[in-house]
């Protein structure tokens, strides 16, 4: 048996022996134990190293406000998870822990060395040094003080591990599982509201796990603990979270839940999640969030070997382990005295009680001196403790009273090898706080308190102050729970317990905190960050007066336990520096999360695969056999080009461009958004929404729309086609599909609601398959059952109802390449059975696969301008060269207005125009920027820049489009484009590169 | 229909499992309308017009009605094709102003039916899905993570999910890789 | 009064006295009845404007009206990151203006602010990303602003954490570097300021909030009414961030702003391990390491206006989704503190920074998502704006009026979304 | 998360809606006659209310539709929602 652990007692399984390791030395432990416990148990107190001194240190707590026993627990190289606090690190077989933040190691740490400058290191001090030479801030200190800084290690190989996320839903949600939060949990059960209780620990009960001599309704309080959770357990309407943190309170009763799942097993399940968040939407919350020890501030107090009272009974009663043989206990409140009796039963030497009050006696239950006195404890009233000695681990505290001036007297030495320190409970009102509740300051408790509820909300038992009485606690979540299944409109009651209190379970009757501070060398606050009393003290003598402010300089309470056990005593201190009373000091935010939350476990399944949709055309999986080359446009993937063997981007682009030119090519176009716009007042509804005229468009012909904000500038464009008197099939840009329908909705629903229009996306009810160049009607011809395609019958921007093989069809005919051309839309089921019966006629005519890349060169050519590309949401049409399609009759239309603005038709506005470089070879880069004079160092006078720039196979030669101030009026002039290797001259030419008649167009 | 030809799973795996299985109706529409137009419509189909936020109707005959919005459903035919049923709706609804658009081939029909199917939903829907808020019989539009879905109750146990075809995969994916935490498997 | 020099051996001397001898960094200054000039905001902009109008333009009686304590709004929240590789010529010239002023804050204000170079990436992962990535460089190089394109491979050496991985959802297809870009220590812009500036004789009242602003016949700001009385001044400066369009409206001044909530979120402390910046317009994350050893990480704003200072769940778990992806080795990283401030946004995403209607009221806000960059060069031009009744060259383009006119500098709609 | 009511569909949850900024914005019924000034006022101004808010939602992700919401932003607590076109309520706070 491990030296600290008792033969009996404790809620731990002893039919088994789990095998740990830490920093390489094997220990045994139990099923039950912490690793914070199983240290303790193996006489281990030295587990972490402090942030900023490397001072060494010990277990101080039991729970999730642990400041310094902080590890690694590594289960193998990718799932190492550095920072855990070891008083939260469930034990089992084959764990694997490490210390941090020393080196070599724990025992001996060279980081120790940073505690001899440490008169040179007050708070703050780095705001006052490293400033001169003036680069060397970035280049020697900051990396010196980089590498002292941190504290574990982040593993270096991605986790694999799964997280998983989930919504819920309850009347009633209860934070917290002890006993208020039990009682809370039966009562709205009851009531047959549905109930999610949560607790962070792996086992509910909270602070009954460690009362063996309370009775409740004739129970044990361990059993009555065991049949609550039976009972609702086999409630269907209550969810039961044990090893779950509420770490968020969001608006609306929202709450995050951390929940988790695997890291307590020696061998979790392939494949289980490891964490799971919970997103739980509450009608009502009952937060029994309880409370949490505060140390006391004196000389030393960081020492291994100084522990909070409530955490070694906690290890006493739950896992057997008695952290200490000689023990001292110094105190301000009666929480201490039940922890020296039980220490004292168990089998330790309690030395003496250090009670900082100058008389205690008179609020105490009866009894308690004439068991002190049986027991031959030594209560010290009015004593102080001095300064903590040993090497490594207390082995003394020294003791005394200070006089008036605040000197000490009296003082003496008292051996031991633990001393608890009971700085008197603080509720937990971190949730209360995060939910905007407003906290009220409670002069007796010295403490803040929920006050008002910004949310549906109640707080119960401890933290709301009734820190004294299980009979309380109970009862209070009792009447929480009914209260809120009530409010929820379920029918609670509240249920009354029999309760028989152990009568040493006071905490009531404490010491001002402030006065309770012993200053000195070593007096620390904040344990894991190495603020001490002197550091507040320097702040508020430096000017720092807001407890925000001093918070920041100081860095308290800033930790990785966010102040659980400092801000407070942080605050008391202030106050008395300040000489003003706590509350007007102000008080630190209480920020989500509670406790520190695994990052993937907010990003939960979406990861690889699903991070976001993949959307695929209809026809995908025919590109990807034609070894077609993806990029990513919104969520979709388009094929950007066809390469074959031994062909870069640029020569396969080269052929799919000639096959196009020459004879025929294919697209899939099926990404292009599509709306239908119909119903009476369809015509109109377009007229107020495109810059076109609708209303001279026949049915059956197309239209190429333009839509702009109503800013002015373009927003998007996509071919119209008219399929009735009151129906359009709108096209958009892939990008464009989501917003412009939302945009349409937007003025359909609220502006214009004098319309009969409706609009559908119907963006994946059709598969579209372009195909273009001089020999597409010919292909087509055979496949569109008897339809007539004839120039005549269908001419460029038409469009007609027909079948392909039996399969129904629209078919327009369109051009994005300049090319005769059509694009066939067919089911989205049939894509795949079209495009091969394309594909199968095409064989014969050279029918080529194209892509993006080559669709954009085409309509380069062209001057076509692609959305995002040429635009960039601050061009008006004009700057593009779109005039001609605003419709000039029209009275208004979205952004017409705008239009009118001076700065929208001044004469330096960048316009679209090509550029062609003087050597042919040359192609510029996109985004390359444009000057007019030439030789200037920066800045330079920028006038536009490259928005496209391809190498033109069908010319032979570069071609750009970019946007030039004045550019219309600078055609023919020569042009500069200034790049690191020198200046490129260009030629400021029309946008148009390719058959500007269009003659190709019109066949 | 084959499943091959038509989405991304059908690219050579087959994610699905078994109680997240592909239903193919013959015809979907989504009708636009004033009260009017959808009364006339539903006299027309010859069932009741869901005419509350969540309503469906049609049970028990080879039509499902959803109500989307206020002056929107999703009408899916299980048997009658989409020119058939278009031709007749648009005859009934003549002089009516509205909008009647096939979308059969838009969005897939997805059946998830297992006893962990609402949790499986709450994984990725924020609805509160017990239900007594969310009875049997109801439908609404709302959405799965990163995917806009229609959501119909046809037991306890067992919804219809509604989604556009280009999406289905992600669904499929993320409820397969979710399904690992929830017992039994596949 | 004469301010204590901070330096290591100022630092030594008072180890000797316990460091009993400092002094406080800025006085705790009661009202005066008139001012010379006012700024209203404790943050670094307005705490700035405040040192240059006493160091730079030579007015005496200068007050910063703060309503909680200083540098307590978005000076205090942000992610710190530095960098001046913006688009239009306008906003390179201002940020730029801005990161030169960064490279000798601290030994200009005697306070180390932690300006560290130690570059921004940006991330690009469509081949639209790359287009605006390289116009971008482009026209940095010739506006004389640093910002270099790398490689996959390039990037992953300058951030070894990075997944480069083809495969990803949202492949890395290279970045944008810009070297001169970092971080800096926001609270210690706002103490350094406050320090300089109260050196300077400028008064910085704290717990004081503007409540109304007194205009005299003609219209001209005479005094602002505040919970701790009328202060007369005839010229009065906004910096309220969040809360501009709350103070203006008490001069009947109606500026294009809307408040979002932005979070931004820190990891526990680890041991270095992540060299510089980064961050991804593309799925919306930015992430840092600071000296203390956090992963300093920036989300997206909330939909919906809001005055909360907090935002919801889903919009950091949609920022630490994207992290993840990035950089998978974080994945078991834990969150430990979470927090929202509040930005002010203009149409544009550009700031305005001038006169108002309003004679004698000046206003400087709409910095949105990025003002902690620009606090020394934001400061500096707006302390010669108020100063000399007209605008700087670098801030003229940042008018209230370009609104109207529609010179609208637009860096948001120029990283428009693809075709 | 916030939670919405959907004059039409109720409770909802915030991801089935997307904001729609400032309500009672109307279009000029007739831009060519608006100033500038004014204009620009439409396209830009928003009162940015600190406090007592009527915005625009749409129910996106349910019923499509655009509807009005009060909100208090120093608390984002919803004091009422209303159908759109129906006039902001008065004297709730």
């Amino acid at each position: 048996m491990s030296v600290a652990r008792l033969p009996t007692g404790g809620q731990v399984g002893r039919d088994r022996t789990l095998r740990f390791s830490f920093d390489g030395k094997s220990y045994e432990g139990l099923q039950g134990d912490t690793l914070a416990s199983a240290l303790l148990a193996n006489g281990v107190h030295l587990v972490g190293r402090s942030f900023k001194y490397h001072r060494p240190r010990g277990i101080m707590t039991a729970g999730p406000e642990e400041p310094s026993a902080l590890v690694t627990v590594r289960r193998d190289a990718a799932r190492s998870t550095p920072n855990l606090r070891a008083t939260q690190v469930e034990l089992y077989d084959g764990l694997c822990a490490v210390s941090q933040n020393r080196w070599p190691s724990l025992r001996f740490d060279l980081g120790r060395l940073t505690e001899l400058f440490s008169p040179l290191l007050p708070a703050g001090f780095y705001y006052k040094t490293f400033m001169w030479p003036r680069t060397a801030w970035h280049q020697l200190y900051e990396p010196l003080i980089r590498r002292m800084a941190g504290l574990g290690e982040a593993p270096l190989l991605p986790d694999p591990d799964r997280y998983a996320q989930q919504h819920a839903h309850c009347e009633v949600l209860v934070v917290g599982a002890g006993p208020a939060g039990l009682a809370a949990a039966l009562a709205a059960s009851r009531s047959g509201a549905r109930v999610i209780l949560c607790d962070e620990r792996p086992r509910f009960g909270g602070s009954l796990l460690c009362d063996d001599r309370s009775r409740i309704d004739g129970l044990a309080a361990t059993e009555w603990v065991t049949a609550a959770i039976a009972e609702l357990a086999q409630n269907p309407r209550v969810r039961l979270l044990p090893r779950t943190t509420a770490f968020g309170y969001f608006p609306h009763n929202h709450l995050g839940l951390s929940e988790r799942i695997t890291d307590h097993l020696a061998e979790p399940p392939a494949g289980l999640a490891r964490e799971r968040l919970w997103q739980v939407r509450a009608q009502q919350v009952v937060l029994a969030t309880g409370s949490i020890e505060q140390p006391l501030v004196f000389p030393g107090n960081d020492r291994p070997g100084v522990m909070l009272a409530g955490a070694a009974l906690r290890y006493l009663k739950e896992q057997a382990v008695m952290p200490g043989r000689r023990v001292v206990i110094v105190t301000i409140c009666d929480s201490a005295y039940r922890v020296a009796f039980e220490m004292q039963a168990a089998g330790a030497r309690v030395a003496a009680i250090i009670d900082l009050r100058p008389d205690p006696s008179p609020a105490q239950p009866d009894g308690w001196q004439q068991r002190l006195r049986q027991a031959g404890i030594a209560v010290e009233t009015a004593a102080r403790v001095l300064r903590t000695r040993g090497r490594g681990h207390v082995s003394a505290v020294e003791i005394g009273r200070l006089d008036a001036a605040g000197l000490p007297t009296g003082q003496r030495s008292i051996d031991c090898d633990l001393l608890l320190v009971a700085g008197g409970f603080v509720p937990s009102v971190h949730l209360f706080s995060q939910s905007r509740g407003k906290l009220r300051y409670d002069e007796a408790l010295q403490t803040y308190l929920p006050g008002d509820s910004a949310e549906s909300e109640r707080s119960a038992g401890a933290c709301r102050g009734l820190l004294s009485g299980l009979a309380a606690a109970l009862q209070d979540g009792a009447a929480a729970g009914a209260a809120a299944a009530n409010a929820s409109g379920c029918a609670g009651e509240e249920p009354r317990f029999e309760i028989i209190e152990d009568s040493t379970a006071a905490t009531a009757g404490r010491l001002p905190r402030a006065e309770a501070a012993v200053s000195g060398p070593k007096a620390f606050v904040d344990f894991q960050h190495d603020v001490m009393l002197k550091d507040l003290d320097l702040a508020m003598r430096e000017g720092f007066r807001s407890i925000e402010h001093i918070k920041r300089y100081t860095t308290t309470g800033m930790a990785t336990d966010q102040g659980k056990t400092s801000n407070v005593n942080a605050l008391h201190h202030a106050a008395r520096g300040l000489g003003k009373p706590v509350p007007s000091v102000g008080l630190t935010t209480f920020r989500m999360p509670y406790t520190p939350i695994t990052f993937a476990s907010f990003a939960g399944q979406a990861r690889g695969e699903i991070f976001d949709p993949v959307r695929r055309t209809p026809m995908h999986g025919w590109a990807v056999r034609q070894g077609a080359v993806f990029e990513d446009v919104g969520m979709w993937k388009r094929a950007r080009f066809f390469p074959r063997s031994g062909e870069d981007m640029h020569a396969a682009v080269a052929r799919e461009c000639r096959a196009v030119r020459e004879g025929c090519g294919v697209f899939d176009a099926s990404t292009l958004g599509k709306i239908v716009v119909a119903g009476p007042g369809a015509t109109a509804f377009m007229d107020r929404f495109y810059v076109n005229d609708w209303s001279k468009l026949a049915v059956g012909r197309c239209k190429y729309g333009v839509l702009l904000r109503d800013d002015g500038f373009v927003y998007d464009d996509g071919v119209v086609a008219r399929l009735a008197e009151d129906r359009f099939h709108v096209t958009t840009t892939t990008g464009g599909a989501a917003r412009v329908l939302a945009m349409m909705e937007d003025y359909r629903q609220t502006e214009w609601t004098d319309l009969d229009v409706w609009l559908t996306s119907t963006t994946e009810q059709w598969a579209v398959i372009a195909v273009q160049g001089p020999r597409a009607r010919e292909l087509l011809a055979p496949l569109v059952d008897g339809l007539d395609i004839s120039a005549a019958a269908l001419p460029h921007m038409a469009v007609v109802h027909g079948t392909l093989r039996g399969m129904p069809m629209m078919l327009f005919r369109v051009s994005f390449t300049g090319e005769l051309g059509f694009e066939v839309n067919v089911p989205s089921d049939q894509g795949a059975a079209a495009l091969d019966a394309i594909c199968e006629a095409g064989k014969a005519l050279g029918l080529t696969p194209y892509g993006t890349e080559t669709m954009h060169v085409l309509r380069a050519e062209k001057g076509f301008i692609i959305i995002g590309q040429d635009t960039d949401g601050t061009v008006t049409p004009d700057d593009v060269g779109l005039t001609w399609a605003i419709g000039k009759a029209k009275p208004d239309f979205v952004g017409k207005r705008a239009l009118a603005r001076p700065a929208m038709h001044a004469p330096d506005r960048k316009q679209l125009v090509g550029l062609l470089t003087r050597d042919p070879r040359v192609v510029l880069e996109e985004g390359a920027q444009v000057v007019d004079v030439p030789g200037q160092a920066p800045p330079m006078k920028l006038i536009g820049h490259v928005t496209s720039s391809y190498a033109s196979a069908t010319l032979g030669r570069s071609i750009a489009l970019a946007v030039v101030a004045g550019g219309r009026a600078r055609i023919g002039q020569t042009l500069h484009v200034p790049m690191p290797g020198g200046e490129i001259p260009v030629e400021v030419c029309a946008p148009v590169f390719y058959d500007p008649k269009g003659a190709r167009l019109n066949v | 229909m084959s499943d091959t030809a038509s989405s991304g799973i059908g690219m050579g795996t087959t994610l699905a499992p078994a109680w997240l299985q592909r239903v193919t109706p013959a015809a979907r529409f989504v009708l636009q309308g004033g009260p009017s137009a959808l009364a006339a419509a539903a006299r027309a189909l010859g069932i009741p017009d869901a005419d509350a936020p969540g309503r469906c109707s049609g049970e028990g005959t080879t039509l499902t009605l959803i109500w989307l919005g206020p002056d929107e459903r999703l009408l899916i035919a299980w048997l009658e094709d989409a020119a058939s049923l278009g031709a007749r709706l648009e005859a009934a609804l003549a002089g009516q102003a509205h909008s009647l658009v096939d979308v059969t081939q838009r969005q897939v029909g997805l059946r998830l039916a297992a006893a962990f199917a609402a949790d499986l939903l709450n994984c990725g829907c924020p609805l509160d899905l017990d239900p007594a808020r969310f009875p049997v019989g109801s439908g609404t539009r709302t959405l799965f993570n990163k995917t806009d879905i229609v959501l119909w109750r046809r037991g306890v146990d067992d919804f219809h999910i509604e989604v556009w075809r280009s999406f289905e995969d992600y669904l499929v994916r993320w409820m397969a890789e979710a399904a690992q935490d929830f017992a039994p498997q596949r | 009064m004469s301010r204590q020099r901070f330096s290591g051996f100022s630092l030594l001397w008072n180890s000797l006295g316990k460091h009993q001898g400092w002094r406080e960094q800025w006085r705790r200054a009661e009202p005066q009845a008139e001012y010379d000039a006012i700024i209203v905001g404790g943050g670094g902009h307005g705490l700035g404007t405040a040192y240059y109008l006493a160091a730079e333009h030579g007015l005496t009686r200068i007050a910063v009206l703060e309503k909680g304590w200083i540098g307590g709004g978005n000076t205090g929240r942000n992610t710190t990151i530095i960098r001046s590789n913006y688009l239009f010529d306008e906003s390179a010239r201002l940020y730029d203006h801005s990161v030169k002023m960064w490279e000798h804050l601290s030994q200009v204000l005697n306070y180390n602010v932690m300006f560290s170079p130690r570059g921004v990436m940006m991330l690009a992962h469509t081949v639209h990303d790359v287009q605006v990535a390289q116009r971008h460089i482009h026209a940095n190089r010739c506006n004389g602003v640093d910002n270099e394109w790398l490689t996959p491979e390039d990037a992953k050496a300058f951030c070894p954490p990075l997944n480069i991985d083809p495969g990803l959802r949202y492949p890395v297809l290279g970045a944008a570097l810009q070297r001169r870009g970092g971080t800096a220590r926001h609270d210690a812009v706002a103490w350094g300021y406050a320090r300089a500036a109260d050196a300077l004789g400028v008064d910085i009242i704290e717990n004081c909030e503007v409540t109304g602003i007194r205009r005299d016949a003609g219209g001209a700001v005479e005094a602002l009414e505040t919970t701790r009385g009328v202060i007369r001044s005839r010229k009065v400066g906004v910096v309220a961030a969040g809360n501009t369009s709350v103070v203006l409206g008490m001069a009947d001044v109606r500026v294009p702003l809307e408040s979002f909530p932005l979070q931004a979120l820190v990891s526990e402390p680890i041991k270095p391990v992540f060299p510089c910046v980064v961050m991804s317009n593309g799925i919306h994350a930015y992430i840092s390491q600071s000296d203390k050893g956090e992963l300093v990480i920036g989300a997206g704003t909330d939909a919906y206006t809001s005055y909360t200072q907090r935002g919801a769940l889903h919009v950091n778990m949609h920022t630490l989704e994207a992290i993840c992806e990035l950089f998978p080795m974080f994945r078991r990283m834990r969150m430990l503190r979470n927090w929202g401030g509040i930005v002010d946004v203009t149409p544009d995403r550009s700031p305005i920074i001038g006169k108002t209607p309003v004679p004698g009221l000046f206003v400087n806000c709409g910095w949105g998502t990025g003002g902690f960059k620009a606090t020394p060069g934001s400061a500096h031009v707006f302390a010669w704006t108020m100063a000399k009744d007209e605008p700087h060259p670098i801030n003229a383009p940042f008018t209230l009026d370009r609104f109207r006119e529609g010179h609208l500098i637009d860096e948001a709609a120029a990283a428009a979304v693809a075709h | 998360m916030l939670l919405i009511r959907c004059p039409h569909c109720g409770e909802r949850p915030e991801p089935e809606f997307a904001y729609g900024g400032e309500a009672h914005i109307a279009r000029p019924a007739d831009p060519a006659a608006v100033s500038d000034d004014d204009w620009a006022a439409y396209l830009y101004l928003r009162t940015n209310a600190k406090g007592v808010h009527a915005e625009r939602w749409r129910h996106t992700r349910g019923c499509g539709r655009f509807f009005n919401a009060l909100r208090d932003t120093t608390t984002d607590r919803f004091i009422a929602t209303y159908k759109s076109g129906e006039k902001r309520p008065e004297g709730l706070r």
